[in-house]
């Protein structure tokens, strides 16, 4: 896979002022605007989503949309696609002005929409999935050998024609979920084709299939909208970008193949990024051993895993989609029983069960946000304390003030946006809910850190902070087990790194010994195991 | 209820005070069907017919769960038919709902003893044995209207505190009515409880809520009558008089200690559960009744409900339940 | 390091474990074997194959257990062949008019909602549908009122819940007492009998020597079968209930697919009304009591997710045989209703457990099967 | 939100130390400032459920509108002021027994659980403290006794539940029909009359004009709210009710936690025993006949969400004070018990319509407000 040219880290240190809206002249395309939206705007109560945002879409390019978390991207698509309605401004589609007072009527109008939060039925199938709401049918009866026959289909051309049409979304792990709300986008007769980071759940090998669509698509013509926080995407694979920052268009139509990446950054967060990962500690500071594993095995996960990580030490573990990593931080974690093996923090054996764990000083931020995280109508300090508010909490009584205070100190350190530690977790971003995920775990007391994908929606400055304050646990003594899908992140941020491929550990180095292509290397000649017969 | 309540405090007929119906004949399996015992009226009915027929050495009681429903008893009953006994002593939940039940059965040749509440088909039953429930009403009216003629009352406030809102106590209350409108008196307020103590002091608590001044109560069942004088005494109130009904020992020992407000109660007696079983029992063995001159037990019999009042209460003792 | 037992992939010694030679250890062919197992490159999944399947077959466990019970406590009945059959017959017949109410709960259920105005819905259609002015039009009429009152009173459910946004729990309770208010109000407190011949042959009579009451049961459960698995409408409310934001981002009209639901489980209990005056061969307001629970009880006991989105027709029609199974099996042994009571506490509990039991063991006995055919 | 200025904590410099730094410095203070500011800047979902005291607002207006329209039908009584007290009064005592009931049902549904035994599990300790045996320890073991069997049964279930993990449905109403079983079987069906004049005077005794079973709904209500809203038990619940698996995975023993919210629940039943059995002098398998459904109710229309997570103690208060309130309307009214039901069915709607759209209204208000201050 070919690796970004143009790499965040090397962004430079210069503040750079807010710019006026910047148009650049749009010679890159050749299409005709299909989509023109002008003064767009969004509210919801307490919070000005979209501020007139100005956006114009041309048949057959790749619009790449920028912004930092909460900036107001998926409220912008959401309003293309019917869900929200604008309170004001103007949608141009095709021409003419236009409304989409549901999504029906978006979808009809030939837009098409991935979702940033999965939007699939757990209980019908793949198929049923790709085709919910337009149905092949007659008479009211499904017609549903056709529609596995065209699931099948759009599956192979998303490289994915191993996945049984007929098996359960239910059984899918989060990739194959991501690769079936492309389908369902795909099974649409779609002008426009809009995706909001569909690559945040995907390996490095499956962003290439993502890519190779694309490049189909918009050789026939449609217009794709493409949102993603990693710039060496849009870099590879958009051909226009606009920036949106507080709801506002900042810049539009940038060439997304030239524009400096530190303009670009500056446009999102009206300021530059210092560097992306922090220097690691010159002198071997990590202390004595904080966790050990030992031949940890889940039969069909991964097996005899074993593992420590130090004190003040970040381990990294890099690997495919499907690999075994979250299934392996879990099961330290206790949340789920391993057959074999064993779990000791600073040499005893854990009991089972999270509870243990957690006494321990263990904390887990774990993968999916929504299902395994937050309780998204509990204000934004429950969500940081779940974990912890009995330690502020005097004879069970527990103490809002404090908890606040310290929730309200994670908000500002992870530029949680808006800063109300008040909202319910429901309001914000899809990145911003996750910066609450992680802070949960930077409240003082915990030892160890298990990090799972923390990074997955952030936006490139929060991503910086994130990385300042993670290594800051470090250096304070905290000991950091970090999952991640992006190999640059993985070898930017940790000491040491395990590569993992089929549940197997294949590989442990200093992260200074490997590079990205080495891992790349690593990883999928297990992909490319798996066909040969064994 | 038959492990600890001795035989002798049921209402049962003692063997050997009519010898020729005691005597034993051919042994003979009655069954027995009614609801669910939940409150001490039914538990009565249960209670009295169990203990009659172990009274008798020649019958064998088979008793199945009426349930809490019609639907319930109609499947039950199907259950006892299919076990084919001599006769099968019925008190449905409702009498048109289990009809075709008993019906079935009286054609597949099991005679049915129908229990207090009748099946509006003839054929459906052998013998019908019930108490009067618009006679129940009627009584209770006829006593409150002549103590508040007697005191002189001219528009007097009646509060009703009825049962479960199914036929037999629209039946009373259509009683009540019409004894009452014969002094022409009305009533003022009624409340529907469930035959419980908690749904009885509920309902009385709201009553008394609504008439700030009551003159008389009818309340249809002592056994939520204990909730019904539980509120009244909570509520502080005595200025009126209360009629209960069906005539429990609690009750008529009140009317006799005469310190509450309960001064009478009009009977629905349960131990037309006793006399149920023994008719059925003759009329299995195809004997008939030793003080009737007929050879074949009657076709129907109604109970009349009584006052019990003060002056009589010592009468009634046996026949508390 | 774990340097004290060096795990030949883990240490820093054996660094360049070429990736063109995966160790072959017997564990992990047995990993990669169960990842190949199903094919393709990426084998993602676990089996997911008949979640649903599987416990049904704990609910034909519990089930057999329950007959063998009856068999047990009651051997010269069950000896009886001819005996067993009526038997089955009638479980049969107490569980038709449950079972046609729980197919339509089911829909409700699995579309996220619950119906708890059912029993009053079909007192409701009973009595309206036996009225002395209704039963002057014939069956043909009662059919046809109890059917409409059913599908009108469901729509009225389902309006309120869908545009008006009631929680369903509080629009079909005040649904219920609403209702049974109206009956016992048209009704005039009393039980309405029937006259009508073919409405009450409908219970009495047997088609080749199964009662029509149950052919009507069958002939709904298969309905409900066909729309919940083969039908758009059937797909969709799967999705309604378990995902109604994607349900709407997919262009579903979730509010009027809603108000069908609520609509389809009035016309059930529509049915239903018939089936119970017909049985009764009368109808009052207080009939069907309690049914909502029944009804709810034996569709999450037969596998239906309470929080929506998930369920099978027949694992709802088996929860309600299995309660109409310990109702017939207490009437043959005579049991004394509280003992009846506490027994049937146990026995729901126990079957619970048993399902779960076979569930989880069945599973564990597959997933073990795939790993040695794997190897 | 436009906070243009670049934020300082981007500078690698900046001490970002959460574990170890909670000290005040300027910057915090700043954010400090800044919150106080956003206080003003009218954030409706701030503090504790703001959200549902915007609810329960509604829920006073509904109250209020029962209230006038009493004043409307009843004006004579209505004039009396102290009947207008009395009255007050007779409502409260009438909600106090459904309202302990409902304060432990609030926190099993906002746990995500639903307990259907509540009406059995009272029926079962009034008739245990009720027995002969019972009473002959005199008032305190009476109390001890229907506690007792209040957690105990809570516990049953909470085991059945967390442990054994059936549905809580299930669980529940299987622990409704075998405590309703055990309780006939101990009355022998009777009603079982209490001697026990300390026990009795709790329903008739009133202090400084109040009847001590509204100190004790007060007492109860009060403690429910504090628990809710102050404790980590509280939060626990809460946690474990919105999302299991996130509260798992929090270090939260959720399984424990679950147990622990039915015994609570017990608790409130056996409490709530010893006030009805009060109130009737007596106790019976049937009584408290359905509480479980009034609880319910009450609990949803006070705000909380069927499907856990959210719910307020306050609301569900004003849901059993508004069922009460009702019930008394009508028996004030002298309306028919048919009558009644439809009326009653038609107030419950109007009443979640009326919150509903105050609700809405006050948002919507609030929201142009916010907008209008922001340009
Ligand atoms: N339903 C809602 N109610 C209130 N506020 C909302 C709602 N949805 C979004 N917002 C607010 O609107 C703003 C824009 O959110 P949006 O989801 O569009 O951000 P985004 O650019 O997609 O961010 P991310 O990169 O994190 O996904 C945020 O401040 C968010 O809190
Ligand atoms: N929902 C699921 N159903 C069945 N098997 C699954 C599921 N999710 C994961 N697996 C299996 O578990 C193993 C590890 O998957 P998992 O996605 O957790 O790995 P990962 O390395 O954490 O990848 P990710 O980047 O998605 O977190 C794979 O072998 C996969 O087959
Ligand atoms: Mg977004
Ligand atoms: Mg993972």
């Amino acid at each position: 896979m070919a690796l970004p040219e143009d790499d965040p880290a090397t962004a430079s240190a210069e503040a750079v002022a807010e710019a006026p809206l910047v148009e650049a002249p749009a010679d890159t395309v050749a299409g005709e605007v299909v989509l023109r939206l002008t003064d767009l705007v969004k509210t919801f109560p307490g919070v000005r989503a979209l501020d007139g945002v100005q956006l114009e879409v041309r048949a057959g390019e790749v619009h790449c949309l920028l912004g930092q978390n909460g900036a107001g991207k998926s409220t912008l698509i959401k309003v293309l696609a019917g869900v929200h309605q604008p309170d004001s401004g103007q949608v141009e589609w095709r021409g003419e002005p236009a409304t989409f007072a549901n999504p029906q009527a978006a979808m009809k109008a030939g837009i098409a929409t991935i979702y940033q939060e999965l939007d699939l039925v757990e209980d019908l199938s793949v198929a049923e999935n790709a085709f919910l709401g337009h149905e092949y049918r007659s008479f009211g009866f499904v017609r549903r050998g056709r529609m596995a026959r065209h699931t099948r289909q759009i599956l192979s051309r998303l490289g994915h024609g191993e996945i049984p049409p007929g098996r359960m979304v239910r059984s899918l792990p989060a990739a194959g979920k991501q690769i079936v709300s492309m389908a369902r986008a795909l099974s649409h007769e779609a002008r426009l084709i809009i995706m909001d980071e569909p690559s945040a759940v995907l390996a490095h090998d499956e962003v290439g299939n993502l890519f190779r669509i694309i490049r189909e698509l918009t050789a026939q013509g449609i217009a794709v909208i493409y949102i993603s926080h990693r710039l060496e995407e849009i870099r590879e694979i958009g051909d226009r970008v606009t920036v949106l920052k507080d709801g506002r268009t900042t810049a539009a139509n940038l060439p997304a193949r030239d524009t400096p990446t530190r303009d670009l950054v500056s446009r999102m967060t009206g300021r530059t990024i210092e560097y992306v990962f922090p220097d690691r500690p010159t002198d071997d500071s990590a202390g004595a051993d904080l966790l050990q594993v030992e031949g940890l095995t889940r039969t069909g996960e991964f097996a005899d895993v074993s593992l420590n990580v130090r004190a003040g030490e970040i381990v990294g573990i890099a690997g495919l989609v499907g690999s075994g990593r979250s299934e392996l931080l879990e099961t330290i974690y206790g949340a789920r029983l391993p057959e074999a093996g064993t779990v000791q923090m600073d040499g005893k054996v854990l009991r089972p069960g999270v509870g243990a764990a957690v006494r321990a000083g263990m904390g887990m931020a774990p993968e999916e946000r929504k299902s395994q995280a937050l309780l998204l109508g509990e204000p934004i300090y429950r969500n940081v304390t779940l974990a912890t508010f009995g330690r502020y909490a005097r004879l069970g009584f527990t103490n809002a003030a404090k908890e606040r205070a310290e929730a309200d100190r994670i908000a500002e350190t992870l530029e949680l946006r808006p800063r109300d530690v008040d909202r319910p977790v429901r309001t914000l971003s899809g990145g911003n809910q996750q910066k609450v995920v992680v802070g949960r775990w930077l409240l003082g007391g915990t030892k160890l850190l298990l990090l799972d994908e923390p990074t997955r929606g952030v936006d490139v400055g929060a991503r910086a902070e994130l990385y300042q304050v993670i290594r800051a646990l470090a250096a304070q003594g905290v000991g950091v087990l970090l999952v991640s899908s992006e190999v640059p992140e993985v070898l930017g941020l940790a000491d040491r790194v395990l590569v993992m491929r089929e549940g197997r550990v294949v590989r442990e180095a200093a992260a200074g010994e490997l590079d990205e292509n080495t891992v790349l290397d690593l990883v999928m000649a297990g992909s490319l195991m798996e066909g040969a017969p064994a | 209820t038959s492990n600890e309540t001795p035989a002798a405090s049921t209402q049962t007929k003692a063997a050997g005070n009519s010898e020729g119906n005691n005597a034993p004949g051919k042994k003979v399996v009655i069954g027995f069907s009614a609801p669910a015992a939940d409150h001490g009226w039914m538990g009565a009915i249960h209670a009295n017919a169990k203990a009659q027929a172990a009274a008798y050495s020649d019958v064998e009681f088979k008793e199945v769960d009426g349930g809490s429903n019609s639907e319930a008893q109609r499947s039950t009953l199907g259950t006892l038919i299919a076990q084919k006994p001599d006769i099968i002593v019925v008190l449905p939940h409702d009498g048109k709902e289990v009809n075709a039940v008993a019906l079935q059965a009286m054609q597949a040749g099991i005679p049915i003893v129908n229990l207090d509440r009748a099946f509006p088909d003839a054929l459906a039953s052998r013998l019908v044995i019930k108490g009067d429930n618009y006679g129940m009403g009627v009584s209770a009216g006829h006593y409150i209207g002549k103590m508040l003629k007697d005191k002189g009352v001219a528009n007097p406030v009646i509060g009703e505190i009825a049962g479960l809102e199914i036929p037999l106590t629209v039946e009373r209350s259509e009683g009540f009515k019409a004894a009452l409108a014969t002094y022409g008196f009305t009533v003022k307020n009624r409340r529907s409880a469930e035959f419980t103590s908690d749904s009885g002091q509920r309902e009385a608590s709201q009553l008394l809520q609504a008439l700030p001044k009551i003159d008389a109560i009818w309340n249809h069942d002592d056994d939520q009558g204990i909730g019904v004088l539980a509120a009244i005494k909570q509520a502080n109130r005595s200025e009126f008089f209360m009629v209960g009904g069906a005539g429990s020992k609690l009750a008529i020992d009140a009317i006799k200690a005469d310190n509450t407000v309960l001064k009478a109660t009009v009977t629905y007696n349960p131990s037309m559960a006793s006399s149920a079983v023994s008719l059925a029992r003759l009329i299995a063995q195809g004997r008939g009744l030793g003080d009737l001159t007929e050879l074949q037990v009657p076709k129907e019999v109604t109970l009349a409900s009584e006052t019990i009042t003060k002056e009589n209460a010592s009468s009634y003792d046996k026949l508390g339940f | 390091m774990s340097d004290a037992t060096p795990t030949p992939t883990a240490t820093p010694e054996r660094p360049q474990l070429p990736a063109q030679s995966p160790p072959v250890d017997p564990a992990e062919t047995a990993v990669a074997g169960n990842k190949a197992g199903s094919g393709g490159k990426l084998s993602w999944w676990r089996g997911d194959g008949g979640d649903g399947a599987k416990r049904n077959l704990g609910l034909i466990g519990v089930l057999a257990a329950l007959i063998v019970v009856g068999a047990i406590t009651k051997p010269d009945l069950y000896g009886d062949p001819n005996w067993v059959w009526n038997n089955v017959l009638a479980i049969l017949q107490l569980a038709s008019v449950v079972g046609v109410v729980t197919v339509g709960m089911t829909f409700v259920i699995i579309g996220g909602g619950i119906d708890l105005s059912v029993g009053a819905i079909v007192a409701l259609a009973g009595v309206w549908c036996t009225t002395v002015a209704t039963q002057s039009y014939g069956a043909g009429g009662m059919i046809f009122a109890a059917l409409a009152v059913g599908i009108c009173v469901g729509l009225v459910n389902g309006v309120l819940i869908s545009y008006g946004r009631l929680v369903p729990f509080i629009a079909t309770l005040a649904m219920l007492v609403a209702a049974r208010g109206l009956a016992a109000s048209i009704s005039n407190k009393q039980t309405q009998v029937s006259s009508s011949t073919f409405i009450n042959d409908i219970a009495a009579r047997k088609v080749i020597g199964i009662p029509i009451l149950v052919y009507i049961l069958g002939a709904v459960v298969l309905a409900g079968w066909v729309v919940l698995n083969r039908t758009t409408f059937g797909r969709r409310t799967i999705a309604v209930g378990g995902n109604p934001e994607a349900a709407r981002l997919a262009g579903i009209n979730v509010r009027r697919h809603t108000m069908l639901l609520y609509a389809l489980s009035g016309l059930c209990c529509g049915i239903a009304a018939i089936m119970l005056t017909s049985q009764a061969t009368s109808a009052q307001a207080a009939m069907a009591n309690l049914y909502e629970l029944d009804a709810i009880a034996a569709a999450i006991i037969g596998g239906t997710l309470l929080s929506g989105g998930r369920g099978t027709i027949v694992g709802s029609l088996l929860g309600v045989i299995i309660f109409a199974t310990i109702t017939n099996l207490f009437a043959i042994n005579g049991l004394s209703i509280e003992a009846q009571n506490m027994v049937k506490g146990g026995i729901i509990v126990a079957a619970v457990l048993v399902q779960q039991f076979q569930f989880k063991s069945v599973t564990r006995l597959l997933a073990r099967n795939r790993v040695t055919t794997a190897t």
